[in-house]
């Protein structure tokens, strides 16, 4: 009898891999994928590289322009505030508020969400229709009013609005997660696998998790950009972060009476968030069509 | 003579691992009026050829033929608009698993309407007209009523007014068929017109298929992966492994003399009652599998699971025509 | 048809039972930890079953700043965020639906590229940012466009039906149409604001949309026929491409909103939005469970509504009518 | 082509969303808070002032905004007995109250509704003396209990006022805000109906605007008074309306939706001064920012200490970064225009490296850490609080200091101040009379609360009487002297360190023509003019 593997010319390469080798073709995914790096790696580095600490008051040197403009001052890159504090300095710190905690919250939801949505997903009667009720009425309240209320109970701060943020997003992680591994579940290799006599964790593992790689991206990418976006919306309305913590969301609301007299103040953290989020997007946009061409 | 002259086709998909060549130098010769059963393992590529015949590629496929002619017209010179005009007309096509290829949100009426011939100016004058004489002509109504009864549909008003999700499987391939005799066809492609079907709505189709051969002279292409069941209505077949047409021939001269190993392989798996197997034993299979579109062999792609293999079948064998039975394999079985 | 709905509200019940439960939850917290009134000595579930008394007569509590009634007050306020949301649909739908149609369409094209950045772009300004910028306006174009507000002071409108759109319409007597057209100016800014978002959001779903049906056997079906791509998108894509759209988008509606009620503090627009945050910050905390029963029981009627009406106008639906799936 | 069509649709709408026929006569104020009644006899916050004073009430004299004189306003004339203790008032005949929907008045004003109007605020057994009444300090700032013996109706226009020892203040007084003129008939009708509350929200006054809605939203809607008897102006309609953001009402002044705003940002006053459209009125006003030592905790019980602590604070820098041209520096409790200022010329009001070196002889624990308490929300007297702490904070640090800033919201924060556990306080006081007294007493006086103005919880009987002095002193160079040396106390104890005092600043349309602006009664729109200047 032949031998297949005579005629194996290439190796099968493992599906991570191959997911890799598309990736490695889609050029603006790859230049977001560094930049998204940069910027963690900035964010979290900055206070060692900075020239000026994000709280180092100047009454030399208050609201200077950016260097670029008229009287600015190659030693503030992107001026200075109303307080003589370095912009480029605070944009950091913020990125370093907002940035991480929407990777905290995006981890910690995607975990229990995930966890949850499967439990749900897996088991059957009163358990899961319980949960199904609670979450049709937690996902009727828009997520920034469950923050709302979260913050009024817990009291405003970083932590608590973190916190907030995350539990208000949570019924629409699970949800999500939910009629992913449901539809997961009703396709045929999961029928062969639950035939064979799979438990319920090796079905999940082996079956379910390798298959909802593109809505799981996708979910995930939603979760970044919501909870990023709720962050700074929180910390701008005064419910997150509170001072001297400069958020980027309260890094504008504090420079918004400043806005005829400095507009770069708010113009920055703006667009500071803006990229992040544009950011994010076209990576894990890339990341999702190299999975679709993946498996396709 | 031959309605559907293809030469050489050939078809490549662009993938993220570079070009591969999915269709090997494929001919397909079908004789007018006749019934032309193409075989093949499911992925064998069928589906390709018959969507290429039909233009119906991606932009990130390249055909390429020798020769590739319906009657006088050559398809592969075709402008889309050009192409638009035979489709439906010259050529008609059937799928399989009919309840998705009909538009869910359209009643079956709609649908076969939309088929029929547009109306010309005269014809609409003509209605206008009738309708001011009151005298109540539904020569369209008239029409589908028609064709529904000739693909065996009695109750039409009722199926008329169904989403094609009511219905079933069978009496969607009806109205599949319906549509795609509509407009008198010179060739219908059926694809594999009877899979996820009852035994009983099987072989409905089938002879409603034959029929329609028989009485309206409509050459058929049937693509089947099922050997014993369309050989049984073919006149003539082409048996397709992994993109490459290994024999065709007339009914007799497969049944009778099979010149390709696959062709005997096929023949051998074809479970033959008057033989009696001992208890246990082995039904004929070939060893192996199928490649993976990815990890084609080269030169004749059966080679690594052919019984008859030799060194030289790295090589792509060339066509050998005998009384129009073509196969292409370097060591034929010598006829008996 | 009459199962299908008792099945419905059954459903819709429980969920609503849920949500007062959960606004009780929240009544007891703020008002233990902020100790606004007395506590009551019962136990919770006697005073969770009169605070449902209570619920189901209309009685939302009262504002402990001005001792009016939340309900009414909530009811007004929440009738403007409708308005908000609905203009900007209505601005997004148009915008966004040709867009998400055409790169569902041209997928991977140029075409489908620029739209999709456009897409992404619009989902990653941050709303609130943008109304702050939106202050700059008057300063660079003059005073082209009222930079906040939900009407220009001089109308004085009565609240008729809470719908300013509406209720400027019904003081032609007084004003001409001119506090309608000022109603609309004031509408344009926060609206395209809040469309941003949306149009990210429908041009994803419509371009996925249009992408399966594109995809799908039927459009094959289409081409054997030979029918032009013209032909084929608006006798057989655009019919099946839109309706699932609804459904998609209705569970965006309490995001939808959640972004329109911070529009609304940012454009000073007197919103539900507005009012929970003044509320807030004045201390009367007792609008959260108000405005969450009112913002919460609107989703679910409308969720149910809209699900009445894609079953009728949708025939795959319809099948769920006889078929318990 | 979408886009070009929306801004088509924009360029056409902006040419006819503003009414130009409604607008000519509507004068639209922007406000940065909202009153907390419609009675200037009960609150004493700006917003309700300019709210009510002048536009809804008038009162028996007003001071003259030219010359700075009494003159008659609802009284015709005065005369003053020769003992000095007797004023007589002849009151004005003809004069109508409002006519709204809620109130038709029968008759016109006389002597009993002046009776009723101050009778409210001093005779105990006025039903209508608890009406709205929650504050403690009711009478703080109305010294007409001390003042005043009797009021008497002589005739139906003829008033008098009967002092217990001869003071001059008392035409000054009844000038004042809390002076106005209430309509007894329309007190009475509401006793009737049982809503007496509504007299301080739905008010019926003699003023040249009539008071026809207030919304939740924070607007409040005038009519005109067509019954006013003095020339009136061409506005119609006067709106009040409130937004919080100094910037968005700044930019609403730029679009022309609002007519005149109230404070504008700070941070914005140069742009405002540049822009010819605009004319800035600044008045100066005796209210002060100041930063408070709570005296009574331990950390802060030695007074070289809080002398330490308050050279370390840069108040220059703070007036920069902060006030910008809002307000003048000053390093005293009283302003530059009050007769009592006790003026100081000190170099070393700021002086970290003597700071420090007090705190180091002193052995001051430079390890506990100085909590800066403030509210979140801006106030009059300081457009950014935080902002504020954070300057001082930074120059604590500069002397070894370590500080916290606690933002608290009002509940939170009267319960710290109530509780009178924090170290220091960063806030205000506004004052309405011009009177060195209206500022000393709510600073110092062992009877003030930190709610009522004592943030430094200060108390030293010395004061007290030096207070108390003053008041009944009728030497009026004793008076200044006593107010010189409780000045010199504050100075050597530094229960507070002044910070600024802030101006009255309104930024109004150029319009509009004829606005007045009393730093102590509010604003004035009754001889406004709105013209079009197109």
């Amino acid at each position: 009898m032949l031998i297949n593997n005579g005629f194996n010319e290439d190796k099968i390469q493992s599906p991570l891999r191959y997911i890799w080798s598309i990736f490695k073709g889609k050029s603006i995914a790859v230049v977001a994928m560094w930049l998204m790096i940069i910027l963690i790696t900035t964010s979290i580095l900055s206070p060692w590289f900075m020239p000026h600490s994000p709280l180092t008051q100047d009454p030399e040197s208050m609201l200077l322009p950016p260097y670029w403009a008229k009287g600015g001052n190659i030693n503030h890159i992107l001026g200075t505030d109303d307080l003589g504090r370095d912009t480029l300095s605070r944009l950091f710190q913020g990125l370093q508020f907002t940035l991480g905690g929407a990777l905290t919250i995006t981890f910690f939801v995607a975990f229990l969400g995930m966890v949850i949505g499967a439990g749900a997903a897996l088991t059957k009667g009163v358990k899961a229709s319980v949960l199904h009720h609670l979450l049709d009425a937690l996902l009727a309240i828009p997520s920034l009013l469950s923050a709302l209320i979260l913050i009024t109970i817990f009291g405003p701060s970083y932590t608590n609005c973190l916190i907030a943020i995350g539990l208000s997003l949570l019924p629409q992680f699970i949800r999500a997660s939910y009629i992913v591994i449901e539809q997961e579940l009703s396709k045929q290799y999961i029928v062969a696998l639950q035939l064979d006599g799979a438990t319920k964790t090796r079905l999940f593992r082996y079956g379910i998790l390798p298959n909802i790689l593109e809505p799981t991206i996708t979910i995930l990418n939603r979760l970044f950009t919501m909870s990023i976006i709720e962050i700074a919306t929180l910390g701008f309305l005064g419910f997150g972060a509170q001072l001297p913590q400069t958020e980027l969301g309260s890094l504008i609301a504090n420079s918004m009476e400043l806005i005829y007299l400095s507009p770069w103040l708010v113009t920055f953290p703006g667009l500071a968030i803006f990229l992040v989020i544009v950011i994010v997007n076209i990576f894990a946009e890339g990341l999702r069509h190299a999975v679709i061409e993946g498996e396709e | 003579m031959a309605l559907l002259d293809i030469r050489n086709l050939s078809i490549d998909i662009e993938t993220a691992q570079g070009k591969i060549r999915v269709i090997d130098k494929a001919s397909l010769n079908i004789v007018d009026g006749s019934i032309h059963g193409l075989i093949g393992e499911s992925g064998s590529g069928k589906t390709l050829i018959a969507k290429a015949i039909l233009g119906l590629h991606n932009s990130n496929w390249t055909v390429t033929a020798d020769r590739m002619f319906l009657g006088k017209t050559d398809l592969s010179k075709l402008s889309q608009k050009e192409r638009r005009q035979i489709l439906g007309t010259e050529i008609s096509m059937i799928f399989q698993e009919p309840s998705s290829y009909l538009d869910p949100s359209q009643k079956i009426h709609t649908q076969i309407e939309s088929v029929l011939p547009k109306k010309t100016m005269q014809q609409r004058f003509r209605r206008i007209l009738s309708k001011i004489k009151r005298a109540h002509i539904s020569s369209r109504r008239l029409q589908i009523k028609e064709l529904l009864h000739k693909v065996g549909i009695q109750n039409d008003v009722a199926v008329l007014n169904c989403y094609p999700h009511q219905l079933s499987e069978g009496v969607c391939q009806k109205v599949m068929i319906a549509m795609a005799i509509a407009n008198n066809p010179r060739l219908i492609i059926a694809d594999e017109p009877t899979t996820s079907m009852e035994a009983v709505t099987q072989s409905q189709i089938f002879r409603l298929l034959y029929k329609l051969n028989q009485l309206n002279n409509t050459t058929l292409l049937i693509l089947s992966n099922n050997f014993a069941n369309t050989s049984g209505i073919s006149d003539y077949m082409t048996l397709v492994y992994c993109g490459q047409t290994v024999e065709s021939g007339s009914y007799k001269q497969i049944m009778g003399s099979a010149m390709h190993p696959y062709t005997q392989a096929m023949l051998k798996t074809m479970i033959n009652n008057e033989e009696i197997y001992e208890h246990k034993a082995q039904l004929y299979t070939l060893p192996g599998n199928i490649p993976s579109s990815n990890q084609l062999p080269i030169g004749c792609r059966l080679g690594p699971r052919c019984p008859r293999a030799q060194r030289i079948c790295v090589k792509n064998p060339t066509l050998t025509i005998k009384k129009g039975h073509s196969f292409r394999c370097h060591y034929p079985i010598k006829l008996s | 048809m009459l199962s299908f709905l008792i099945r419905r509200l059954n459903l819709l019940l429980i969920t609503a039972l849920i949500l007062t439960i959960i606004a009780f939850m929240i009544d007891r917290t703020v008002t233990i930890s902020h100790a606004t009134t007395t506590l009551d000595q019962r136990n919770y579930i006697a005073q969770y079953f009169s605070y449902l008394w209570q619920i189901i007569n209309g009685n939302f509590g009262y504002s402990s700043i001005d001792q009016q009634g939340l309900l009414k007050r909530g009811l007004v306020f929440f009738a403007s965020t409708l308005e908000l949301c609905f203009v900007a649909l209505l601005f997004s739908s148009l915008m966004a639906i040709p867009l998400g149609l055409l790169a569902g369409l041209f997928r991977n094209t140029k075409l489908d590229y620029m739209i999709m950045t456009i897409a992404i772009i619009g989902l990653a300004l941050p709303v609130f940012w943008v109304g702050v910028m939106a202050i700059l306006l008057p300063s660079i174009g003059g005073d082209i466009l009222p930079v906040d507000g939900n009407l220009s002071l001089v109308y004085d409108i009565p609240v008729v039906t809470g719908f300013l759109l509406i209720d400027t319409l019904l003081v032609t007597e007084q004003y001409g149409f001119f506090a309608f057209i000022d109603r609309v100016a004031h509408l344009i800014l926060p609206a395209l604001v809040l469309s941003f978002f949306l149009i990210a959001e429908i041009v994803r779903l419509t371009r996925h949309s249009m992408t399966m049906v594109m995809r799908s056997n039927y459009i094959q079906t289409a081409y054997a026929k030979g029918f032009s791509r013209t032909k084929i998108v608006f006798t057989h894509a655009l019919k099946n491409a839109l309706p699932p759209i609804i459904p998609q988008l209705r569970l965006q509606l309490s995001t939808i909103l959640s972004f329109a009620m911070t529009v609304e503090i940012v454009f000073n627009l007197n919103g539900i939005g507005k009012w929970l945050f003044i509320s807030l910050k004045s201390g009367d905390y007792l609008v959260l469970p108000a405005g969450m029963l009112i913002i919460t029981g609107f989703i679910l009627i409308f969720s149910i509504a809209t699900e009445i009406v894609m079953v009728l106008i949708s025939p795959l639906r319809r099948g769920s009518l006889y078929v318990d799936k | 082509m979408r886009l070009i069509c929306l801004l088509f649709l924009i360029v056409s709408l902006s040419g006819c969303y503003q009414n130009k026929a409604l607008t000519q006569n509507t004068l639209i104020y922007c406000t940065d808070s909202q009153p907390t009644s419609f009675n200037p006899q009960i609150s004493d916050d700006i917003a309700s002032l300019d709210a009510t004073t002048h536009q809804i009430f008038s009162r028996l004299v007003k001071i003259d905004s030219k010359t700075n004189e009494f003159v008659p306003d609802l009284a015709k004339s005065w005369e003053r007995s020769d003992d000095k203790l007797r004023y007589r008032f002849t009151l004005r005949n003809n004069i109508s109250f409002h006519e709204t929907d809620y109130f038709q008045p029968t008759r016109f004003l006389n002597a009993d509704d002046v009776l009723f109007s101050f009778n409210r605020m001093l005779d105990v057994t006025n039903p209508y003396h608890t009406v709205n009444n929650q504050s403690v300090n009711y009478f703080y700032n109305h010294p007409f209990t001390n003042l005043l013996s009797a009021i008497n109706k002589i005739d139906e226009h003829t008033v008098e006022f009967v002092l217990s020892k001869p003071d001059v203040t008392l035409i000054a007084n009844l000038a004042a805000h809390y002076a106005v003129i209430h309509s007894k008939e329309y007190s009475e009708q509401l006793l009737k109906e049982g809503h007496p509350e509504k007299i301080d929200f739905q008010p019926i006054g003699t003023g040249p605007f009539k008071f026809k809605s207030f919304d939740n939203n924070g607007t409040i809607r005038y009519t005109k008074n067509d019954l006013y008897w003095q020339s009136m102006t061409n506005i119609e309609n006067l709106i009040f309306f409130t937004n919080p953001s100094a910037t968005k009402r700044y930019t609403k002044l730029l679009s022309g939706e609002c007519d005149a705003i109230s404070y504008p940002a700070a941070s914005q006053l140069e742009t405002i001064s540049h822009n010819k459209e605009i004319t800035l009125n600044s008045k100066s006003t005796a209210n002060i920012s100041l930063w408070a030592f709570n005296t009574q905790q331990d950390k802060l019980k030695n007074p070289k200490i809080r002398q330490a602590l308050a050279q370390a604070v840069d108040t220059e820098t703070i007036l920069n970064a902060v006030y910008f041209q809002s307000a003048i520096q000053t390093e005293t409790l009283l302003s530059k225009q009050s007769w009592a200022l006790k003026p100081r010329f000190d170099n070393d009001l700021f002086n970290p490296e003597q700071a420090e070196q007090t705190l180091k002889d002193l052995h001051f624990d430079f390890s506990q850490t100085l909590r800066i308490l403030l509210s979140d929300s801006s106030d009059v007297f300081n457009p950014n609080f935080h902002k504020t702490a954070e300057l001082i904070q930074a120059n604590l640090a500069a002397v070894g200091v370590k500080s916290r800033i606690d933002d608290l919201h009002e509940i939170a924060l009267k319960a710290k101040l109530d509780s009178g556990n924090y170290d220091t306080y960063l806030t205000g006081i506004n004052v309405h009379i011009n009177d060195p007294d209206s500022i000393f007493r709510p600073l110092l006086s062992c009877n003030s609360t930190p709610e009522t103005g004592n943030s430094s919880n200060w108390c030293s009987p010395n004061t007290q009487v030096l207070l108390d002095q003053s008041l009944t002193e009728s030497n009026f160079a004793q008076r200044i002297k006593n107010y010189y040396h409780i000045q010199d106390e504050v100075f050597n104890q530094r229960p507070y360190l002044p910070i600024a005092h802030v101006l009255r600043l309104d930024a109004i349309s150029k319009s509009i023509l004829n606005v007045e602006v009393n730093p102590l009664t509010g604003i004035n729109f009754q001889n406004a003019i709105k013209q079009d200047l197109n």
